[in-house]
Formats: C-alpha cells, structure tokens, sequence
C-alpha cells in the first residue's frame, strides 16, 4: 500500500498505543510512531520522527500530531525527507483512527481527506 | 554591526550562561503559563550548542548551522524549532551576508514561518519585531529589549500551549520572550553590534 | 480541587500516556484513566472504569474517551457512582489537556466547557 | 410467551452455544467493517454467562440479572454495554412482568438509549426492532429473523466503528445483528415461545 500513517506525540506511551488502535483496523497499513524527547520525556524529537518516517513502509504518509511544537518538528522532518508528508490539523486519536480505517477500505486520499474535514481542531496554536 | 566567527562564538558563550543562570526562573515562568520545562528545555539545549561550538567550527556559517542543528535536536519543546529555524535562517544567509540586521531580519522571518505567530500573540516573536526593527534604525539598547520582553506581560497569548489559558495568560511574562532577551542582551554585552 | 479528570481509551497504552501530558500543565488536578479489557487487550472494562472513578480525589469528573464503546460503558459507570460525571464527546488529547490547563488555573466549569465546544467531533458514533 | 427461570436456562445454553460455533465467523464479519473481534468479544461474554448461570440464580430476576453483568463486565466491545443493558432492562422488567413481548420491548429501548441507534443505523437495533413488533403480534418466525439480519447488507452504517467507513460499509453484514439473530434463533428453538 503506498500510504502509510506517522504519529507523532509528546508522550512515548500515547506514541505506543494509538498505532495499535489503529492496526487493529488496519492491518495492511503501514503505522508508525514517535513519542516523547530522546530522553524519553515529556517533548517531541525530531531524530525520532525522522527514524519513524524512515521506518514507514510507505512513501506518502498521513501525519497526526498532539501540540503545537510537536507540529513544528513535523514541519521539519517534512522538509528534510524525500517522502511526501500530509499534515493534518485533526483530533490525533480519532483522526488517525479514520484514517486508517478508510486506508484500510482502499479510499482515495481526497475522500479521506473530506473525512478529516470535521475533524479539524487545531493548527492555530 | 557584522557578525564574525569570533564575536558570535563570544556571544554564543555569553547567552549559554545566562541561560544556565536563568534557567529555574525561565521554568518557574513557563509552569504559570505552559508545562514548566522552558529553562530546562533551553540549557539542555545550549549546553548542546557549546559542546558543538567547542569542535572549533571553520566559520561562520558553519558556527551558525551547528548552533541550529544542536538547538532543534536537543531542546525538545517548540523553541526547539524555533530557534533552530531561525540560526538555519541565518547560516543560510550568512554566506551572502553578514550584516546583524540583515541576518536578524531573516530568523525573524524563519520563526515567524515556522510558528505562525503575529505581533502581539505572546511568543518570543513579539523580542524578535522590536529588535529587529531596532538594528535596521542602529537603535537596540538593553531599555529597549527590556520593553519588549515587559510588553508580553500584559498580553494574551494567541500561540503556544499559553493560548488554551485564553486571557489566564494576561499578567504573565511570556518565558520565550525573556530567553530571547537573554539572546540580545547577550548579544549587546559581547560587543556584536560596536 | 473538587474538579478531576478521567480517561477512558481502547488501549492500555493511550490511558497511560494522557494523564502525563495532562499532568505537566495541571500539577494539583487528580487524573486518573482507565484503558483496554481486563486482560489488557484493545478493548473498555467497565470494571477499571469504575476503579478510575474511584481512585480519584475529585467527587466530580470531566470525563473523556476515545471510541463510541468507550463512551457507553463510560455512561454505564456514570450511573452506578455517586461522583458526578460529566461527559465530553471531545477529541480525547487535545480537549483534556485543554481541561487540564483550566483547571488548574481555577476556571470555573461552565467557561471550560465553553472552550470544550469547538473541539466536540463525535458523539454521533 | 412467558418467560421462565427454565426455558431462560435453555434459551442461553443454546445461544452461547451458537456463539461459541460461530466465533470465526463474527469476527470474520467484523474484521471487515469493524477490528475484527464481535466473535471473541462475544464468546469471551457468553462462557462467563454460562458461568454465571451454572451457580443456579434463585429466579428468572437473578438470572437475567447475572446475564447482564457477566455481559458488561466480559465482552469488551461495544456489544458489552449494548446487550448488557438490554438484559438489565429484562430482569428489572421482570418483577412486574415475565411476558416475553414486554421484556423484548424493554430491552430494545435500552439497547437505543445506551447507543442512540435508530432503525436503518445499520446495527443490532436492526434485529431487535423487527423481533420487538413480530413478537407483539404473535408473528415472529425463523425466516423474519433471517430477513432481518440480512436487511443489514445494504445499509450504511450510521453508528459504530462502521461508521467511519460510510457508504464503504455497505454490502456487509453487521456482525451485531448477526449475533443477535443467534439470540433470537436460539429464543425460537429453545420453545421459549410456544
Ligand atoms: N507558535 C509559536 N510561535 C512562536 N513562539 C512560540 C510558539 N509556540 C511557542 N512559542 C514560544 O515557545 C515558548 C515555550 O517554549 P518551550 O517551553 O521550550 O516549549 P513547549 O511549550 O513545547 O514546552 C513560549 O514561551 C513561546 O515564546
Ligand atoms: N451505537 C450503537 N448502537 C447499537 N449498536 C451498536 C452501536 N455501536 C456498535 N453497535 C453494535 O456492536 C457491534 C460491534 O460489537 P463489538 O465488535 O463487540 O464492539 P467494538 O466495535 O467495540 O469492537 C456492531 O456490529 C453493532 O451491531
Ligand atoms: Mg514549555
Ligand atoms: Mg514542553
Ligand atoms: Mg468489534
Ligand atoms: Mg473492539
């Protein structure tokens, strides 16, 4: 499958835990993570979303983020990968949930994209 | 007013230590308005840059680049990007230019790119505008960064996690804004600009 | 403070990781969460519900999840407790943190919950 | 159509019998427009059902009541609350009332209240709705179940997980409606009826 999901948290557990919500409906779909500073605390590492991006089987990934500054770093690995990177401004949890739901279904990424619409909830912090 | 290898890695040295000094008030600042790690955030980080700065960089594009790269890899919290965008701003333009206001122009611009904040919204942008409006007129003193580090007290903070407090966020100094006055201060103590 | 926060995720993971991204910005709120089945697979236990529910200092609690089967046996729990439950069909990290932040600045419920309504994105599932 | 602590007994064994049978096969169902797990989740609640009604409850109340909680606390899923109420519903009816039409008609509202599903939402309600009103007139039969669970196909789903998927959850089976034709197959086969 060509698209993949990258979550990126502040918290190494919510990292942990939202890519098995999600793989549960999503078997097929390539999740991946990073969670917390390189000290495994509290923050966003832009050396872990730079591994998680690698990591991801696909070359065009959905990300989702909790915070403003974990937004930045993504922004940053964004700018630094070959891999094409969509930012989503939508409720981590249950956006990713739907995305991954409907990557799963095989929808298109502009009817996915429709999906996420409502979803919207920050962006401006 | 151009910065050299030698005056940016006194001034580098100057900011780290203040920073290091500073560093529980910039956290006890931040737990009023934010997660309360701003100071610890910040030494890591520019304890990160000295280390870099150290290897003896070859000039000075290449000082400003480490000093990004140290910044956005180790501080961890938004000012990790932030400031990493705006000393890759300035590495980026220093090969063309080193004139301070120029270079100060262009970080600026990088922060305000990668944050989004405006004028007014309670960041560390509302010390750059002023200072970099300051240098372009030959016009930064110490009373001046003062005044736009005060100037955020009274604001409401629109960016950041201070912005979810809505007007609980007016009385409050901005912890950004006063590690970026430490930044000029610095830089007007270390000789940068005469 | 009279005011806490409970947590209700699918997964064992996400429960543990929001109270600490919670618990940063509101040191003198009690947070407690409950996630995944009691064998601790991708699922809601009422009966760790109703221990989150317990555990915390708070006698009324603003209550979050993540999936419409969390929100039914969050519902459950709600009226087998004496604690008053208030419950937000509001984007789980991002609409606690929010709550975390106000209430431990002091602000009283009715303007949290004012600045909880733009982040309302289910309910409906 | 009395309801009795014995044919109740009966009607249960043969469900979770059903369900333990069809385990695979609901969670086939569910892999497709849900996570896959209604046939665990399910199994999961009616051993510890089985369990619970082992011990011998005193009278229909108790038994209906233990059904509920075994269901509640064990299945896990959605489907825990959901068929939790809707037997909590039956036992608190059963006090005043053991006629089947009135329990099934009271566990149906608890099953809407706890989810909100309307007819056509694509659930279990879809199943229960019909069997409330064939049960009132006498008329339910195996093949009015059947055309009930089927009815699901073609809908899209309008409440839980398959919902996400809009009108991409058409052309399955709601694993919900299926297991819950199960309950009421069993119901029919077990004489609770006639
Ligand atoms: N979007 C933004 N634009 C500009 N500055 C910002 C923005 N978000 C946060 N800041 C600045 O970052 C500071 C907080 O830094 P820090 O505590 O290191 O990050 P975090 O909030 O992630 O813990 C704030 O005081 C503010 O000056
Ligand atoms: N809001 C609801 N109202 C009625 N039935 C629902 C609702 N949500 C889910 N269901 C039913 O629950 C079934 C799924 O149960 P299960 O797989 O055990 O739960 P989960 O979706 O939590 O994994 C669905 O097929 C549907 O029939
Ligand atoms: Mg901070
Ligand atoms: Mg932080
Ligand atoms: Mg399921
Ligand atoms: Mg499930």
């Amino acid at each position: 499958m060509s698209y993949g999901i990258l979550i990126v948290s502040h918290v190494p557990e919510i990292a942990a835990g939202v890519p098995k919500l999600l793989q549960q409906v999503a078997t097929d779909v390539s999740i991946t993570a990073a969670g917390g500073t390189d000290e495994q605390e509290i923050g966003t590492s832009l050396e872990k979303i730079n591994q998680a991006i690698a990591a991801n089987q696909a070359d065009e990934l959905l990300a989702f983020y909790d915070l403003g500054s974990a937004r930045m770093n993504l922004e940053m690995a964004a700018e630094m990968t070959t891999k094409k990177i969509h930012l989503y401004d939508t409720a981590l949890v249950e956006s990713s949930y739907v995305a991954a739901s409907l990557l799963q279904a095989g929808v298109a990424l502009a009817a996915i994209e429709k999906q996420l619409e409502p979803l919207k909830i920050k962006g401006n912090n | 007013m151009e910065l050299t290898l030698e005056n940016y890695l006194a001034w580098m040295q100057d900011f780290a230590q203040k920073i290091a000094d500073k560093k529980d008030y910039l956290s006890d600042l931040d737990s009023k308005i934010g997660d309360g790690d701003h100071g610890n955030n910040m030494a890591r980080g520019l304890k990160a840059v000295s280390e870099a700065l150290a290897t003896k960089p070859a000039d000075l594009t290449s000082a400003l680049k480490v000093t990004a790269m140290a910044l956005i890899s180790k501080v961890g919290g938004a000012a990790g990007p932030l400031y990493g965008t705006a000393f890759l701003e300035m590495a980026k333009l220093s090969s063309k230019t080193v004139d301070l206001s120029e270079l100060i122009t262009a970080a600026a611009a990088g922060l305000q790119k990668r944050g989004g904040a405006q004028a007014g919204d309670k960041t560390m942008v509302d010390v750059w505008l002023p200072v970099r409006d300051n240098l372009k007129n030959s016009q930064l003193t110490s009373e001046k960064i003062e005044q736009a580090v005060n100037s955020t007290k009274q604001m409401e903070a629109k960016k950041g996690r201070a912005s979810y407090l809505g007007e609980r966020s007016v009385g409050h100094l901005d912890p950004g804004a006063v590690s970026s006055g430490y930044l000029f201060e610095s830089m007007l103590q270390t000789g940068v600009i005469k």
